[in-house]
Order: structure tokens, then C-alpha cells, then sequence
């Protein structure tokens, strides 16, 4: 048992370290961390960081390096991770690209689309999202409609998709649809790589509560992919879509990571605002919580460092992931609402007018989604009951 | 022994519900926030000629003569809509102040044009980090001649740009509590206002500065120098009165679940057949209950003047605010992803929740308070006679 | 609103006042509460007190007054249980006897049953307990599968009974047996009123966690009964066991009042113990806890009086009880647990040993079965999901 | 980067498990508490053969010289069958101490003994109302010559019947922390013992008079006066230990209670496929694999003596400490009516829970020494190197 790394992963550290200091934008790790809020001005942002970090070779580290990455350790995606939360980094636009669509390309793509696609993503050219969800298909998610006919060459593609994040900034879909209807839903799926800039997709904001636009509707008016955009094999999208999701190896990583910072900032809150003249933190009663907190911050990281060990070990991610995710999220909303709870009666103030920092406003109301987004906590739970316990599975109704 | 509403509190909740849903119910708080203020107005002119905003009022001036009880429907059925304005402020602390401690000059300047809906009141109370304590009302009020000079600062002043007329504590001497109130009339006064942007758009806060404002000194409510006495109070009423604005908000919430769970399909079942769903929503139904119950006992307390009545109201405030909270944010979770997105309503009552959760107090100030209380006060009011 | 009593309510009041205190075991108001441990100590003990409440029309209030009862109303019934649980007067051996076997028989009873029983029932003579749980069907009632056959003039009951109360003390049971299979599992049942004092019925103690012997396992093996023995039709038992609940009108009453005043008396111990030389309730993390306790204690009560209301306007007690009975028993559950916290770290010391009095264990490990008792909390919550919100019901499986 | 048990603690593990389950697993509480007490003596044998007793105690004194970590398997497996005896006692507390502050005449005289099983040690540390803190220990030690005079009563003394020696903290001094600790050989000693009935019987509680016992002054573990000191010292391997031995608990009681919910059938269904159920037995292992990740680093930063080891210790006892007893309630809740038997096991690790909630001091004492750590201390050891 130890927690220490190698030489080399320090010699990664120190690297990755240095660049952010080197090319973050001026005064971003002592705390000026502007976004432009226009749809351009964000777009053109998060792009240019995106090709940073490509530059850098900080775009895709697990990627090979005959396709532009570092053929990076899972150590070392994690320890990347935790410089990322640490200087609380931009996040990549592209993620979804370069964490998923890439990968899985590369594993089960055609050398077409591998030539085609996987560049530009680690460069940033192309960003990508990804059309899961639909309005009524969300934790059931094999219960998707959207549908794709082949016409000719041509699949002509109809259906709606919900919760699409960056789909407004996005130039291609990764997109599930069902190809045909056997009345089981996991057949019949098929994925497709859609261009977002075609007539048949328009896409609508989500307004979210924190008042911010990342998700949005996606609509597929006889919208056109080809026989080349499709990824595996015809009917069998629905194994195509696990491979995509087993990608995700420290998707969680860098939440905790934060949630550790976060807390720390916590603490540093209670040590300055004052409560009848005595700063937060000398009341025991706001000690009592933030022992608590501290506690399970710092247990929901050594669970996420023993599930790496077992992932480490093991060669694959087991289904404990489930357990990081619920943990994170769960507490992830405790530490921010506890955190406006400790800021009196200013605590929904916000935007220019927050007591301490906006980010805490818009946080809280950002960790509604926590226990919602990639899965539900309920959906968590009975993942963790069925495959970890090996409790029944609910009726299949 | 009769502990529910009796039938002339019903008839308010029916009419109070009838008339806010001709104006739009939930669209209310909606249109007010995206900025067509001119619903408050009219939201106004509807309660008065419903003769609700002079139920705190006696009849002498024109009001109903009555007390926090029959408040209790009608503030229950604004938190079911998440009402803005400064019916609260009005109703349960200017109308009340005044009939108990307004000059004879002041009874007759205010009180019919309140309960006409002609006078609209606000309190201007925090300062500073928005704390509550004697020590933090810093505005000062220099006397001069027959006037006093205001100077200084106050925040999260509810619709101050509506209201006319400010009840503001201030400091009138140097001791702790040399604290007194005064009624300011706003159309007769050089205040400078600035929105603070709040979460909860439905409540618009605004930060009033006072500088150089001249204020006679007829305007002074009670003595001077009692206004912290005074002012405790007043937030007897305004926190018993935002326990049943808050349980209405929970009754809402519940409903809207309930909905929700029974027409939203997953997997081929209403998802309000899983347990993990249908037992969130039970938490939220044991909570308003218990929640109304505390709200109505305080609300009896209150118009009864009862031995615990301070205990009744902390004991109220403190589980209300955080049921109100969590129940919110349930609510949100059992919507799945569409309850976090603005079109629906869930997040309409998370952050009117959270808004109050410390206003005039945090839960855990309450909690305190019903500790103090009990450990002074034992006797079990309810239990035996 | 009010929480006044009529002058009449007040009359009756302390008529009972009165009445316990001129009979009550001397010294038990003041404190000293002492039941004998012993099997027949006990029973004597409890046939006593039962007796002394009928000879006082003190059993069974609500009866007509033509079978010994005083017609009370359910205000009346409120005031009862409010005085039994001020002086925390012993428990009636008899109460299914009392509470529920007897008004159900009044009501449906045939008039040879009444003339057999009810009386013996009143002045506690014969003590009854209520065989309807079984090893199978616990929460799943209807499951139930104790047969009884019939031979002749009699019927031969076979089966297994769990938490009986009090079979061990008693003379008679109320008891559900399966006399049809028709595959639906609500049809086909038969209650009886079986005599405990046969071969065919054997009694053995289960031990519960808190050292105590309460509850029994019956096992009839061969157990006769009679057609005169049958309640209500053949085969229409389940009917009959709802109506038998029904006239637990008062179940949960007695617990919130206790629990309100239990919290009295966690208050003063609070005040007494000390730490760091403190009394307790000085801690502002202590205070925090009893201010929470508080407000749930007082709304559990009020919530009580607001259904109880409720059931005097519509004639009729609703499925709010459930509420109640989930709110009482989970409220128990987190007092007496914090009870036991705040005595330190001889909390667990017990029996003769104690280190305030032994109740708080006794109760501590008491309070465990709350939730499980007269329904589970997991059914409670279905209950008031389906009865009084609308929620779908759980599939039947 | 690795957090795991390694192989060899893994083989710890499974002869630990082996090793019980041969000696009847949950039959050794129930037979201990039934009165079978030799079977103490039969484990401490099988225990001492294993070379178990030594895990702490340095290879010269025929030991392992093994540290805290290594003791995390086999404390995990006792939790797991709620085993009764002073082994926490005897290689968490006292040999550590006598390791590090011994005379090498005591070294010489317990060390070898206590590896080898010959000697049981426990620690009579309370007294009075069993609150730990240094204006608490009043046992008196008068000198005399080369010998302390004992008088006074400890409290809580862990299988004192069963252990020969006790390490027992006394006053000597006036000033609040003039504490010693002393090594006391029971069999030398006249030690009135009278047993305290506890609800965990798996742990039999004694008080230990000192009527007048003379102890020799070479008895003094470490200096005079500086007892409370060392004593700090061995609370934290205490704790630690403890905080193994209930992950231990809550392991074993998520896997009887998936077993039963398995296997139990209401409805037609295993219980376990309501989400009522299913849920709250995933609150279980949640609350279980936090505990035991936070349980490794406590071991781990007290085998390294990490700067954070005092808050990594806190933070580990009040989270599983509570957890504990949460989880031990639930799974009676998943048992229903079973769960409420003698006969079950379940009530064995809610009592040993509740049992342990305030020993060394409750969950709000430990979480307020973490704050007081983490305000004085905020480096992350583990986020960055």
C-alpha cells in the first residue's frame, strides 16, 4: 500500500505541470478565469485551447503515438487529470472526441474513418457530440426511436436527441438509431457518425437552472449519414455504444479531484466570512459539518484510488466506476449547497452581485444535473445492487 | 380540540387559488422575472378588491380585523404559485406594527390606504453581510430639528422599487439596541436603489441607499430606541408568515412529483412504480405535513399570543426552511433531466428555498432559539391542558 | 383551530386523573415502575391491572355502554391515551382482547360469541392474542398458509403462527387459517377464535434482541376449532381482519404521546449529565440535536391531532395513520438512539448496571422492531404512496 | 500508486478467515457470552500458533515486526465474526508501547511472553462517567519507597478478567496532565474485579478496584508524567485498529444482508428486487468500502507517521463509527422480523456498534479534531505528492 509514483510519473507531473504554467492564459492559475459568455466568443475559446493543448501533445494521452498521443498509463491519465483539476484547466471541448469518439474509431472504426476523422479530432478541427438520449428514452436508454432508413446509399435519419451537450459548437454527431425493430430493444441500433452541418439537424437551446447553455435538443429531419459514417456493424450499435462508454476511463477522476479543491476552498470560505464578529470556522456547529465533508471528500478519493488499483491490477474498469460516480455526485451537491448555506442571507445573490464568488451560485444549481446526467443515481444504485451485490435485477416489465 | 383549517379559511384558500390561477398561477413569477414588472401591479390591484390586503387591518380602517390564521390559506396558496411582491412585508409586518405601535397620526396616514391596496410596504433590515443582529444596523439617523437624517446602507430590501413606503431600523444611539424604526415614505424621499441579482428572480432585492434622506420625526414607529423590541416582533409575523408561503411552496412540489411520477415513462412503467422514486416522493409528503402542522401551530401561537409561541415559530421556521430545500431538490431529481432545465418549473422553488433558507436566520440560529426556549419553558402546551 | 377540550373532555379527564392515581401500583407515578420478570409474576401482574380497569370502566371506553363500556368518544379515547402515557401506566395484557377482538365481535360476532366472550374479554378473565403472521408471510399477509380442514364439526388447524404477543399469557386467539385455495391468496380465509389451552396448540418463546420474551412462535398441529368459532362467513376471513383493525383506532396515539414525553426526559437528561464538566445541554452540537428531535416530536404530534380531526369531521379514520405510524416509529427509533449517544461511552451498559436508568437500552433495542412491527416502514411508505398520494402500485409480481 | 491489501496481508486475510471459521465464526461470541468463556483461551492458543499474537512485536522478542497495516486483514476478519478478547488491546496498544517506551527489563519481561500468547494485556483507562480526558484519571499512585500505591476505580476495562496485565494510566501529580502509566501484572496484584453488564457481550466490561495495590516503580512505562502523552500514542493505534475491526462488521453485515434478501421471498419476489431493499443495502456497501478506504489510510499513515496521520486516524473513526451503527440498524430493518431474534445475528454488531460509538471519545470529537488538524495543517498528502 503506498501512494507515491515513479520517477517517470513525477518526470509527467513535472512536464504537464510546467506547460499549463506555460500556456494557460495570463493569470488563469492565480484565479482570473474568464470564459467569453457569446456562443462565438466561447466557441472560439474553447477551440483555441483545444489546439493548445493538441500542440502541446496534451490532446488524447492515452491516444497511440503513430495517432498523435502519448500511449499514456492510466497513472498517468490520472495524474493528468489532477493537474487539470488542480489549475482548474478549461475543459476540452473536444472531450467527447478525444476521450470516446477517437478511441473507439481506432479500435473498431474502418481505416476510412480513422483517416478521415481521428486527426481532426485530436486537433480540434472537428468537435464532436454524442446523440444518446432522447426524450423518452433517458435511463431507458435502449428504448431510443430515432430512426434511420436506408434509401439508396443514403440512411435517412428522423428522430429527436436531448441533452447534447456542445451540440451548438458540434460539426459531427456520434448518433445512435434504430435500423429495425426486432421488439427487443438492445437490437436493431445501429451508431452513425452525423454531419452537424447539414439541413436535416437543427439544433435548439436548453435553457438549464444556472441559466447557462450547454445541452441542447437535437432534431433529425431526414437528416442523411452513408454507408462509410457507420461504426461497426448494422443492428449491433447497441455493443458499439459500450465499447464507446468503456473509453471513459477517468471520467470521474477529475470530479473528485475538484470536489477534494473545492472542499479546500470551502474551508477557506469559513475561515473568512464572520458570524457575530467570529469567522465560521470557530463554530463548532460549521466544524461538525465540515468534518464531515472533509471526511467523506477525502474517503471518496481513497475509494476512487483502491478502485484504480483494482482497475490497475485487473487490466479493465470494473463496475465499482458506479460507486465513484454516486459518490461524487451526491457529494459533490452536499459541499456546494452546504456551501451557500454557510454564506447567510446574501447566499442566492450571484452573478456580479455573489458575496464570495459567483462560481458557488452557479455551482450549486450546476449539481442538480450531477445525480442525473450519465445515469441517474437511481440507475447507479441498481447497477451497484445487481452487478457488485448481485442483488435481482428489477423486473423487466 | 379542532386542528385544521375551519370553513371560513377554506373559503380564502378556494378564492386565493381561483383568483391566482385567472392570473396565470405559475406564469406569474415567470413573466414578473423575464421583467414585465406590470403583473405585480395588477396581482395587486386583484388582492385588494378581494379585500386581502386588509386582513391584518381593523375594521375601523377598512380591514377585515382579523389575524395570522386566516392569513394562513391565503399565504399558502401564493407559495403554491411562487408569488412575487410584498404581501408578506405588507400584510404580516407593516399592517400589524402599525395597528400596535403606529401613533394615532400614523394609524390614520397608512392603514386604509394599506388595506385599500394604496400603501405597499417593505422592510429594509440588513446590512452589511446581510447578518441579523442588533450590532449590524448601522444606518444612521442623526437628529435634526424635527427630522432625522439617514445615512448609510441597506440590502436584500424585497421590492423595494414597488413598495412605497420602507419600515427601516436604524441606529439612533450608541448603545447595542439604540436601534429604532421609521416609516419612510419613498415617494417623499431621495433614495438611491440598485438591483441585487438574486437566484430567485420572483423576490427582486434591491440595495437602498440612504444619504442625506430627512425623515420627520413623526415618522418614528414606537419610541425611539425600541425599535430591536419592536422589530422582534414584527419578525414573529414575517417568519411565521413565510413558514406558510413555504408550505404551500411544498404542497406544490409534492403535487407537481406526483404528477410527474404518474405520466413519465421509463422502461414501460410510470417511473412513480419504482420504489427508489415513489418513496422520495413519501419523504416529501411526510415532510409537508409535518411541515403545515408546525406552520398552522404557529400561525394559532401567534394569534393567541401563546406562552411558546417564540418556540412554536423558531420550531417552525427552522424545519420548514430545510424541508422546503431538500424537497426542492427531490423534486428536481425525480423530473430527471427535464427538471433541471428552465422551462420547467422545479427550479422555481429550489431557489425561492434556498433564498430563504438564512433570511432573518438560519435554521440553525432556530434551532437554538426552540433550545433556549424549551430549556427556560418545559411546559407542554397541547399535550395536557 | 384550537386544542382546547370541552368542559365535559376536562370532566372526563380527571375523572381518569383521578382515578390512576388512587389505583395505579403504589409509587408508580413517582417513578417506581417495577414488573416482575418472571412468566407468572407477570401474568399476574398484568391480569391484575386488567382487572382493576374494568372494575374502575377503565377497559374498553369505547365499548357500548351495555357491555360494560362507557361509549367513549374518540376525543375521549385521545384523552386516555394521553393520561396512560403521562403516568406511563402498565400496559393492558388484554389490549387485542379489548381494542379490537371484542368490537369486532359486538359488530359481527354471532350472539352466542358475544355472550361467550365479550365480557371475559372486558374484565380480563380471558386474555387473547392475534395469530395472523406467519414465517412466510410477514409483510405479504394474504400469503398466508396455516390450514384448517374440516372434519366433521370441527376444523383441524395445521400450521405455524410468528410474533404472536403475549401467547404465551394468553387463553384465546384470534386466528387466520387458510380453509380454501383458490389460487387468489385474499380468498379463502377463515378467522377463528381458537382456544390456546389445547394439545394442538404449542407455544414457544422467542428471545428478542433486548433480552425479552414478548413474542412467540405458535405452532398448531391438529388444533381444533368449531363451526361456533368462526367469525364472520368461511372463507371471508381477510374481510374480517380488516374490519378487526379498523377498531385500532388509538394504536399509534399512545406512542407519539410517549415519545413526547420521552423527549422531556431526554431534555433533563441532558441537563444532568456532564461533559467536560458541562452539562450536555449546554454543547451547541447537543442543542442542535434537541431542537431537531423537538421540532419532529411536536410536529409528529400535531400532525396527530391535525388527521385526528380529519377523522372526527369524516366519521372515519383515513390513511393518514399511516403517516403517523411511519413518523412515530422512526422518530422512536432516532431518540432513543440519540439517547443512548449522548450518555458517553458507558452507553451501553444495561440491567443493573445502567448508567442513567435501563429504559433507555431496554427501549434503545425496543425501538429496533418499531419499523417492523404492525406493517414495515417499506409497506407504510407504499401505503401512503398508493392510498394517499395516487402513485402507481408496486407491480403485482 | 497502489492501495490495496498486498499479497501477503492478502494471505493474512483468508487464514485469518480460515482460522475462525474453523474455531465456529459467529458461534464464538454467542458461546463466549452464553458463558463458555474457555473458548477464549482455545482462540487465544490457535491465535498465538499462527504467530498472531506477535504481528506488532520486533523479531528479536520472537515477533514479526510488523506494523499497523498488517494488522488490518486479520482485524477485518475478527470484526467480521464479532470476535470477543483483549487482541486489539494486547498488539494494537500494548506492544506498540512497550516497543517504543519499554525499559528494556519490560521489554525483556512481556515481549517475548506476549508473542508467544503468554501474556494478555488490556487497558484500564476510564473512569467516573467514562469520559476520556486527563481531569478524569484520578486513580492515585502514591509513592513509597520503590513502589506507587494504587487506590481508586477504573471503569470499562475490556476482558480484564481474562487479560494478566493491565496498562493502567494514574494520577501522579496535581498539575492536570502529571498522568503515568503503569504496567500492572494481575496476578501479583490484588485487583478487585466485579463485571459490568453490557449490551455487547461480546466485549465483557469490567470494574477494576485498586484497593492499596502496590506496584513497583520499574512498572512505569516511559517517564513519570508524561503518561497522557504516550497514552496519545497508544489511543491512535487503538482507534485504528478499531476502525478496522467495524469495517470488518459492516462487511460481513452487507454480505448477510444481500444473502437474505436474496433468499427471503415476500410478494413472490427475493426482497432484495424491491428498490425499498435493494437500495438501502447499496447505502451499505457505499458506507462500507468508504470506511475501509479511509481504515487503510489510517493504517497506512500511522505505519509511515505521516504528517496527517492524527487527522487521517479522526476522520477514519467518527465516518465508520457511525457507519457502523447505521448500517447495523438497517440490516435488522432488511431482516424484518428476523432481524428483531435473539437467534439472528444481526443485534451482535449492532450492539458491538453502539458499543464502540463514544469509546476514546465520540464521532463529534473526532470530527472536530479533524477540523482542528485541517485548519492548522491544510497540505493534501495524497492529491499531489
Amino acid at each position: 500500500m503506498d501512494f507515491y509514483y515513479t520517477t517517470e510519473e513525477e518526470k509527467f507531473r513535472d512536464e504537464l505541470r510546467q506547460w499549463l504554467v506555460d500556456n494557460l492564459p495570463e493569470g488563469w492559475i492565480e484565479g482570473k478565469r474568464e470564459i467569453p459568455q457569446d456562443n462565438e466568443g466561447q466557441s472560439k475559446f474553447f477551440r483555441d485551447w483545444q489546439r493548445k493543448l493538441f500542440d502541446g501533445g496534451w490532446s488524447g494521452i492515452s491516444w497511440p503515438e503513430e495517432y498523435g498521443g502519448r500511449g499514456a498509463t492510466l497513472i498517468e491519465e490520472v495524474i493528468y487529470e489532477q493537474e487539470m483539476a488542480r489549475v482548474q484547466a478549461p475543459p476540452q471541448i473536444n472531450v467527447i472526441g478525444v476521450a470516446m469518439v477517437g478511441p473507439t474509431l481506432l479500435q473498431i472504426g474502418t481505416e476510412e474513418q480513422r483517416e478521415r476523422y481521428v486527426n481532426k479530432i485530436l486537433n480540434g478541427e472537428e468537435i464532436w457530440c454524442q446523440g444518446y438520449s432522447e426524450p423518452n428514452s433517458g435511463s431507458d436508454l435502449a428504448a431510443l426511436q430515432t430512426s434511420a432508413v436506408k434509401k439508396g446509399d443514403k440512411w435517412i435519419i428522423n428522430g429527436q436527441k436531448i441533452w447534447t451537450s456542445m451540440a451548438h459548437l458540434a460539426d459531427r454527431c456520434f448518433l445512435l438509431a434504430r435500423t429495425e425493430n426486432t421488439g427487443k430493444k438492445h437490437e436493431g441500433i445501429t451508431a452513425f457518425l452525423v454531419d452537424m452541418h447539414q439541413e436535416g439537424v437543427e439544433t435548439r437551446p436548453i435553457r438549464s437552472i444556472d441559466d447557462q447553455h450547454i445541452f441542447n435538443e437535437v432534431f433529425l429531419n431526414d437528416a442523411v449519414a452513408y454507408e462509410a459514417d457507420i461504426v461497426g456493424e448494422v443492428n449491433k450499435g447497441w455493443k458499439v455504444s459500450l465499447t464507446l462508454l468503456s473509453h471513459e476511463r477517468t471520467g470521474v477522476a477529475r470530479q473528485i479531484f475538484q470536489l477534494n479543491q473545492v472542499f479546500d476552498e470551502l474551508v477557506e470560505m469559513a475561515s473568512t466570512l464572520k458570524k457575530n464578529g467570529r469567522p465560521l470556522i470557530e463554530d463548532p456547529i460549521v466544524r461538525q459539518n465540515i468534518g464531515r465533508l472533509r471526511a467523506k471528500s477525502k474517503g471518496l478519493l481513497l475509494n476512487y484510488y483502491r478502485n484504480l488499483t483494482n482497475s490497475i491490477r485487473n487490466g479493465y474498469p470494473g463496475p465499482e466506476g458506479s460507486m465513484d460516480k454516486l459518490g461524487a455526485s451526491e457529494l459533490g451537491q452536499e459541499i456546494y449547497s452546504y456551501a451557500l448555506s454557510l454564506q447567510g442571507s446574501v447566499n442566492t445573490l450571484w452573478k456580479e452581485n455573489a458575496a464570495v464568488t459567483a462560481e458557488w451560485q452557479y455551482e450549486y444549481l450546476r449539481s442538480r444535473a450531477y445525480t442525473i446526467e450519465g445515469g441517474t443515481s437511481e440507475i447507479q444504485r441498481n447497477i451497484i445492487a445487481e452487478r457488485i451485490l448481485g442483488l435481482p435485477k428489477d423486473i423487466k416489465y | 380540540m379542532e386542528f385544521a383549517l375551519n370553513e371560513e379559511q377554506q373559503v380564502f384558500q378556494r378564492s386565493t387559488q381561483q383568483f391566482l390561477k385567472s392570473k396565470g398561477d405559475l406564469e406569474i413569477p415567470r413573466e414578473y422575472s423575464e421583467g414585465k414588472e406590470e403583473v405585480l401591479d395588477d396581482l395587486w390591484i386583484g388582492l385588494a378588491e378581494l379585500g386581502y390586503m386588509g386582513i391584518t387591518v381593523s375594521e375601523s380602517y377598512g380591514g377585515l380585523g382579523m389575524g395570522p390564521l386566516t392569513l394562513v390559506p391565503i399565504l399558502e396558496e401564493m407559495g403554491r404559485a411562487v408569488i412575487p411582491g410584498p404581501y408578506i412585508e405588507t400584510v404580516a409586518f407593516a399592517a400589524p406594527l402599525i395597528e400596535k405601535y403606529g401613533s394615532a397620526e400614523q394609524k390614520e396616514k397608512y392603514l386604509e390606504q394599506l388595506a385599500s391596496g394604496n400603501r405597499k410596504f417593505t422592510v429594509a433590515l440588513l446590512e452589511g453581510n446581510g447578518e441579523l443582529s442588533p450590532t449590524n444596523i448601522n444606518v444612521l439617523a442623526t437628529q435634526k430639528d424635527n427630522e432625522y437624517v439617514l445615512d448609510g446602507e441597506k440590502i436584500l430590501v424585497s421590492h423595494a422599487d414597488f413598495a412605497d413606503t420602507l419600515i427601516v431600523p436604524v441606529r439612533t444611539g450608541n448603545n447595542e439596541q439604540d436601534i429604532s424604526l421609521l416609516i419612510v415614505d419613498c415617494d417623499s424621499s431621495t433614495l438611491q436603489m440598485e438591483k441585487q441579482i438574486s437566484m430567485d428572480e420572483s423576490r427582486k432585492m434591491i440595495k437602498v441607499s440612504f444619504n442625506e434622506v430627512a425623515v420627520p420625526k413623526l415618522q418614528l414607529l414606537g419610541d425611539e430606541n425600541t425599535g430591536w423590541e419592536i422589530l422582534q416582533d414584527g419578525i414573529q409575523g414575517l417568519n411565521t408568515a413565510w413558514c406558510s408561503n413555504m408550505v404551500g411552496g411544498l404542497d406544490r412540489i409534492v403535487e407537481i412529483a406526483t404528477e410527474y411520477a404518474n405520466t413519465r415513462e421509463q422502461f414501460g412503467q410510470p417511473i412513480g412504480r419504482f420504489q427508489a422514486v415513489k418513496h422520495k416522493i413519501v419523504e416529501m409528503k411526510m415532510n409537508l405535513e409535518t411541515a403545515r402542522s408546525l406552520a398552522y401551530y404557529a400561525a394559532w401561537a401567534l394569534e393567541n399570543n401563546t406562552e411558546d409561541v417564540v418556540e412554536a415559530i423558531a420550531m417552525a421556521r427552522s424545519l420548514i426552511t430545510e424541508s422546503f430545500i431538500q424537497s426542492a431538490s427531490d423534486n428536481i431529481q425525480v423530473h430527471g433531466g427535464m427538471g433541471f432545465t428552465w422551462e420547467f418549473d422545479c427550479h422555481l422553488f429550489l431557489k425561492r428555498a434556498k433564498s430563504l433558507e438564512n433570511y432573518l436566520g438560519s435554521p440553525e440560529d432556530y434551532r437554538e432559539q426552540v433550545v433556549s426556549e424549551l430549556v427556560g419553558n418545559k411546559e407542554s402546551l397541547i399535550l395536557e391542558r
